[in-house]
């Protein structure tokens, strides 16, 4: 790292701030993303915090991570490795100081490297002592405990109080080094802390404070701009995934001009949807947490029957004892959209990470032919959009359609792109009118639907349910030719709703070496290793599927315009088992499974193996 | 509004599949004619059920009807009425449907008060899977899965609901007629969760289970209806009755029973009487154990809304997608 | 058919008893085919329930039906069409007379053929007045309600009670017409009615009533033999696949040294293995009716924690139900069986019906990366073996197992040949014994499994759950490495079962123009389609797959050796799938979803149109 | 026997991970205390959890132990037990574990009386998960999942397994060790289902939820002890009591409490001291509410076993092959 006085211009950086689940390390990043949001950049970030609730202070397993990467470009990723480590503590150290790139800047707060921090991480001596961190990292050592303390000398707060802003201190370091403006962290401290002046005025002075020490420190003499992206004209806000779905619900439900009723029961990582929708009554949105899953998925059902738009979310297990439910709504076939927010398994796994193995669960895991429609979002913000299409789906077809999200776009966060309200396209919900001689399921003959017909519209009374029925009339029919003919219905309608696809947009040219197949939360990481992979030169495209069931019409002739096709995914191979299936090409998978999205490099260096 | 329905304005187009001989068809000739005379406009009737015999029910009934899976008909029935409570929400279900497989959804529904009828048939077997004992079947009873006699004790599906916090508890019997029309008209003029076990007799796998307890000749004897307001007498010429005393429950004359009160607000007497019936000296209860309103969950859900709209306003997709921190990109 | 006094003999015959749900043709169908099988027949026989427990009677749905075939030689299947119908009522006239082959004998209860019973089954005059009939069929009409009335005079039963015994008649009168012996039925009433003598006298009477009236009768004068096939040496009884499952589960768990458990919640067509095991008491089986599915399994897993062989049998709807639990049970590794009678779906669909449409969910229906063993049987008998075999994996491997049969299997039987005890081999289940530093998850070298360490044994106490697990040590673990070892060798450890299978039977040459792959119940009409092809001299072999995960090992050598690979199956093209994804191979699929299983006949005219 | 253990032989090697502060710690610590004394051998305890909080207790003791999924610990635990009724059961869980998810099983398990003792760990949270309403919060509670205050009615853990028939139901708070002890013991040494209720708080995100009924100062006026065969008397001098009237509860001078009997068959007297709690008036029970045996599940089936192998005789492979009808083909 060169030293000099006058900032220069980077394209892009990656802090991971990393402390005890106490110090504040979500707020902090957080922060960060919200200021560097206001300043242009385009941003992506990743929290990661521990599995408990309260781990012990100072374990290595109570260690709660943000990262957030700024640019000047287009960014897809959190990034793989951090140009700047903020370690709080003995622990944070040992298990983030891995991630941290040569010269990169490795802020520690040696008031914390003490005896017993040292102990609770399992050091028997300090790291900080080992020369190899020294000569391999610009290591900026800083008791962050007194120069806090000292910081807020003054406000009246006790030392244990004003320990509690350190964290805050270490923002305002970070913000001289990357020159962001300190306004938008002290109106939103002013607003949190309105109704305690103490407290605000202690923040405010450990921020300041904390670019006074950054800007004295020799470590960090040199500042660095970045300049705002070229990212597409709009209004942004920045939101995690969880959060764009939820309001896509509330889009959604809108658009199709229906009320939208939520049946959950709270599960990692799926339980922030219902956080979300509960705040939304004022939109009407009515929540209702259920004594269980099946209770949830049965009311969304329920609701669904009674002219709601029915959804339900959870994770994994969740989907589990969901799936007979789910089995009904394609039966009686009404709208429903069930949300998986994947996490690790089988069982319960690694609750908190992330995994992308519940693809075949949700294309086949019910007994029966029971077919239903896949989508699933390819990052934070799509989550919003992918919502909306599911929701039409749902609605024009008559199908629950499965949502398959995970815990890595779900927590994770990316500047969200307004969209223009009149580019959001109506489309109100189909009922059925009163008439003589209904037939429940009598169909639309394009999309193979049957009518929505609402208890309450005189002369629509009709009774479905779970067994097999007559097409037209609904009544219980076990006819063999019947059954035949009705599987087949089910099925055709399902299929029919590739024809509303969009083209599948390939990524590079149209034919080529290798073309690289991913879904879901693997589009950063993929988009950003082929980028790489295309600029050294190497015929390598990329799609990305949104749509899993059924399968976009285009994707045949696509794939068969490469010599080969590699398919990464967070499981062991199961779009790929998908693909081999119905086009018979050998495509190869490269599988991770380690609750770990995959970093960029990873594929890059995997494409490699290839040529 | 008078919409002067008959009971035939109740039957659906469907062959009813009953067993000749089974109770189910009294309680749904019964219940055809209380929803006749509720005055409620047909088409906002919504009959859910779970999947055994008794939950075929939807299919006779000339509303809107969902026969769903197994068990959940309660938690199915809380979402259609939650989501839209202006709809009339009935559940019809037996007793392996809502107290096995199901016996979660029921005591829930009944705890969050959602505004439904609960009728389950209880013919103390699984009717429909050929015969295995049930939840409510007796000590001892033989059946396919029990060849050797049934070893686990039975619930009390009314002490089970009043445990749950069920608001309005009753019970009454397939071949009293009268009685039977009149505890499903006041299930249904309850403003809540209201639950009535129906004594139902399976003539294929447990015929006669209630014999001891229905049959015309001793059923004055072994039976006291619980009236509010009235007093608990009972016996072939109402002669006998019954009296809570410090010690418990116990058997006087006529005029000196207590009179019954089914709204008293902690169910402790209801569920005094309940368990009299496990002793062969009292006469098992009828009627109504206990009703108490309170405000029901989709009442309140509604209210919240209303409430919350009132105070923040009402959203629309412009104030969804503008809130929270902004900022902006180019000419915009 | 010619008519001569000398009986001719036949190779086999084909019986459709039909009548309403109270005429009691399931037992008379049962005494047919126990008599043939002690005539030493092979025989096959499928019973037709009405889905209703007591359907009004005289109406088409409430039709009982009960098929037998028996044959001179080794058969696989029921039979396609009939050679004799024997039609109580008008109702199982119209239901059963398409399945009577031209020139059979329609043996008709004029009776009942009343105008009242006439309506229900919905005819405006009698179908016997049609010439149509007469012409095509060997038409007996007899009214069996006069004729047993008359029998049984003076036995002091009322005419009411007489009636019931009119089944006996018509038993009689074809016991006549094949040269069955009277005696084993007559033993079988004896002992039946020993406690009402004159129900037994009425019964006998109306069976010898019925050997009269046929050998008076003009129309069947043709009496016909059929000589005992060459069945394999040994001892049998006549099994339905469902007994012959609870033996084998039995057996399996007496081979395995264990303690059988079975939890389970009533569900048709699996409900009949809770009622066989529940009277096996004596052989210290515990059965334990649990409050739904959920229960159950979870039920069956405590008790192969604590050193049971925990077992669950269900259909479809409770397979759902169970997955999450299965999860558990392979996070846990711990040995189980998972039973799925296969019934028709999705959801309630068509429950008294037969379907394959559950292989995918076995394969891939649980969240996460979930492996599980998949057995399923071919035939009524193979179910005894075949429960052996899953329990011998479950216990060997320290795995859930899942078990697929289907309501075809399940309720169809056929002659099961007692197996040498000396045959069945032992393989006691190895228990963790008493040791310092136990490993709850340290492996066995070759299966991979874990030791089985059951409560009781002091030094063994350890945790387990459904958290990922460190190997070896099983504490918590959620870090990334350890979570992808260990998704691999619980992977690894179901794959390394293909190594116990033996080799796979092809049935007809190595190789050639066709190859038809089947699974489960439909052995046998693919096996006697494949066998008509193969006398015609078209090169066609088949191979018949019991285990479907982990698939054999020799499966993609026979599968390359022919032209064009065919797939029958009762789902829309499950195996197929896994069949093109793993071998990359463009079989076709020949699907049929109508409840009902394949006749020889639709395989046979598939296969032709391939050639 | 006895097998002089201390509590660290049921301390395992596992680093305890629920938050500083939490009412587990102290729980655990009383259970482990418990264990010791009771003189069983280690490796013949099984301690059965859901997941939760609450449900992580497994691995922190020195036993068999199984972390289940979630609400499914009860059936888990009954086939433990059925299969092996040499071991000793224990459940673990907490109010979403059992109450939510997991009502049904934790219902049956009572009704059928599979010998087992339950520690329900009650902190009216969802503590996991962080900090959603649970089914026993009390109305008008704000959480992640409820930001306007939640709206159903909580259950009653107390009545609602009274009214599903559990034999053994008892109440304890985690700060009052010497009394959660004494009951975790009766709850052991009860032969059968036993079921105890823990108040536990959860310091992040329910923190003093019972505060008003369990703080030192107020504890015994806000209290009432059950111990069967003792005066039911509270208040800081146990100045006051209660007794039972034809009218229902009553509070009276110390002198003129009744004796509080457990072990009266109808629990009809345990339900209504339970309704009172909902009365502010009325100090809260917590003690042993019920305690009446009955035969075990467990019992009963291995005595079915017993009794049908002495009356069939015991079943080998050879019987079971060779029953019913048979016939030879061939020479054998
Ligand atoms: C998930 C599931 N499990 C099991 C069944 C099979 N089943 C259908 S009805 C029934 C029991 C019915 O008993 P009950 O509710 O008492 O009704 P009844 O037939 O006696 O009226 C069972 C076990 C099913 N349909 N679905
Ligand atoms: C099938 C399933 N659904 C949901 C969850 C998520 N979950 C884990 S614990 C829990 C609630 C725990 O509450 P409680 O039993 O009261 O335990 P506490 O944490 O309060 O001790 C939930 C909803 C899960 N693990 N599995
Ligand atoms: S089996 Fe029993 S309950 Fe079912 S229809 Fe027949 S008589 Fe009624
Ligand atoms: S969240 Fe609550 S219940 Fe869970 S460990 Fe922390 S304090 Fe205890
Ligand atoms: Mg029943
Ligand atoms: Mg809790």
């Amino acid at each position: 790292m060169t030293q000099t006085a006058q900032p220069t211009s980077l394209d892009e950086v990656v802090i991971r701030f990393a402390g005890d689940s106490g110090d504040g390390m979500q707020l902090v990043g957080n922060q960060f993303s919200n200021t560097s949001a206001l300043a242009g950049n385009d941003l992506s970030t990743f929290p990661d915090y521990p599995a408990e609730i309260r781990a012990p202070v100072g374990t290595t397993f109570g260690v709660s991570g943000f990262q957030v990467r700024f640019a000047s470009k287009k960014i897809h990723t959190p990034g793989d490795h951090c140009d700047v480590l903020v370690a709080m503590n003995p622990a944070a150290f040992k298990v983030h100081v891995e991630a941290l790139k040569p010269g990169g800047i490795l802020l520690v707060n040696t008031g914390n490297f003490d005896g017993k921090n040292l102990k609770k991480a399992g050091y028997e001596t300090s790291p900080l002592e080992d020369m190899r961190y020294k000569e391999q990292f610009n290591l900026v050592e800083i008791n962050l405990n007194t120069a806090v303390i000292h910081a807020v000398e003054g406000t009246g707060l006790s030392s244990k109080d004003a320990l509690r802003s350190k964290n805050i201190l270490a923002l305002g370091m970070l913000y001289w080094v990357y020159s962001r403006s300190l306004e938008p962290t002290e109106q939103w401290l002013k607003e949190k802390f309105s109704k305690k002046p103490m407290v605000l005025e202690a923040n405010l002075k450990a921020l300041h404070a904390g670019v006074k020490i950054a800007e004295n420190s020799e470590l960090l003499q040199t500042q660095h701009t970045i300049a705002p992206a070229p990212l597409e004209a709009g209004a942004y806000k920045n939101l995690m995934g969880n959060a764009a779905l939820s309001m896509g619900l509330v889009a959604g439900a809108e658009l199709a001009e229906l009320p939208l009723f939520l049946g959950s029961y709270p599960i990692t990582p799926a339980s922030d949807i219902l956080h979300y929708l509960a705040r939304y009554k004022n939109y009407g949105v009515v929540t209702f947490q259920a004594e269980d899953e099946i209770a949830a998925i049965a009311a969304a059902i329920g609701a669904s029957f009674s002219g709601s738009l029915g959804v339900t979310a959870t994770s994994g297990p969740g989907i589990a004892l969901k799936s007979e439910a789910m089995g009904l709504a394609v039966m009686t076939e009404l709208p429903l959209l069930v949300i998986n927010v994947q996490r690790g398994g089988p069982s319960t796994g690694l609750p908190t990470k992330t995994e992308q193995a519940d693809l075949l669960q949700a294309l086949f895991g019910r007994h029966g032919e029971c077919p239903v429609p896949v989508i699933a979002p390819y990052s934070s913000s799509d989550c919003f959009h992918a919502a909306i299409e599911a929701i039409k789906m749902a609605v024009q077809y008559m199908t629950p359609v499965i949502l398959l999200s995970d815990a890595s776009i779900a927590n994770g966060a990316e500047p969200f792109l307004i969209p223009d309200l009149d580019s959001l396209e109506k489309f109100p919900a189909q009922k059925a009118k009163t008439e003589e001689n209904f037939m429940p399921y009598r169909r639309d003959e394009k999309t193979l639907a049957r009518p929505w017909a609402v208890p309450g519209t005189p002369g629509l009374e009709h009774r479905i349910g779970g067994l097999e029925k007559s097409d037209g009339s609904g009544d219980i029919d076990y006819s063999p030719k019947n059954h035949e003919t009705m599987v087949g219905l089910r099925n055709d309608k399902v299929q029919r709703i590739a024809n509303t696809y969009a083209p599948l947009a390939v990524y590079g040219e149209d034919q080529g070496d290798l073309l690289v197949v991913g879904w879901g939360s693997t589009y950063g990481a993929i988009r950003s290793a082929v980028r790489n992979a295309q600029s050294n030169g190497q015929s390598v495209s990329h799609v990305h599927l949104r749509n899993l069931w059924p399968l976009p019409l285009d994707l045949q002739d696509i794939l068969k315009s490469f010599s080969k096709v590699l398919i990464p995914e967070m499981n062991s191979g199961q779009l790929l088992r998908i693909l081999r299936s119905e086009y018979l090409i050998d495509a190869v998978g490269y599988s991770k499974i380690q609750g770990q999205p995959f970093a960029t490099q990873e594929i890059y260096d995997h494409i490699q193996t290839i040529f | 509004m008078s919409l002067s329905y008959k009971k035939k304005d109740f039957v659906s187009d469907q062959d009813v599949r009953w067993c000749p001989g089974c109770g189910d068809y009294a309680i749904l000739s019964a219940a055809q004619q209380v929803f006749a005379k509720l005055d409620i406009p047909k088409e906002n009737f919504v009959v859910v059920s779970g999947i055994g015999c008794s939950s075929r029910f939807p299919y006779y009934v000339n509303t809107f009807g969902f026969h769903t899976i197994h068990g959940r008909a309660p938690a199915i029935a809380s979402g259609v009425k939650i989501a839209n409570p202006d709809l009339d929400v009935w559940v019809v279900t037996g007793d392996g449907d809502a107290l096995s497989i199901g016996g979660n959804h029921i005591i829930h529904a009944a705890r969050r008060n959602v505004n439904m009828t609960v009728l389950l048939f209880n013919n103390r077997i699984y009717g429909l899977t050929k015969g295995q004992y049930s939840p409510t079947s007796d000590p001892g009873t033989k059946t396919g899965s029990t060849p050797y006699g049934s070893l686990d004790t039975p619930f009390n599906p009314i002490t089970l609901m009043l445990g749950a916090g069920a608001g309005f508890v009753a019970r009454t019997v397939d071949t009293q007629i009268p009685h039977m029309k009149s505890v499903i008209e006041a299930a249904h003029a309850y403003q809540g969760f209201s639950f009535v076990e129906i004594l139902q007799n399976c003539v294929i796998f447990a015929d006669k289970v209630f014999e001891h307890i229905t049959e015309k000749g001793i059923r004055d004897s072994r039976q006291v209806n619980l009236m509010h307001g009235e007093p608990l007498v009972y016996g072939n010429d109402l002669e006998k009755g019954l009296q809570f005393t410090a010690d418990g429950l116990k058997i006087v004359a006529a005029d000196q029973a207590d009179t019954w009160d089914a709204q008293q607000r902690d169910a402790a007497k209801a569920y005094q009487i309940c368990q009299s019936q496990e002793n062969g000296e009292f006469p098992v209860p009828i009627g109504i154990f206990h009703s108490v309103e309170r405000a029901t969950l989709d009442a309140q859900v509604h209210a919240q809304i209303a409430e919350t709209t009132e105070k923040l306003g009402k959203g629309s997709l412009t104030s969804l997608l503008q809130s929270g921190e902004i900022w902006n990109v180019g000419e915009k």
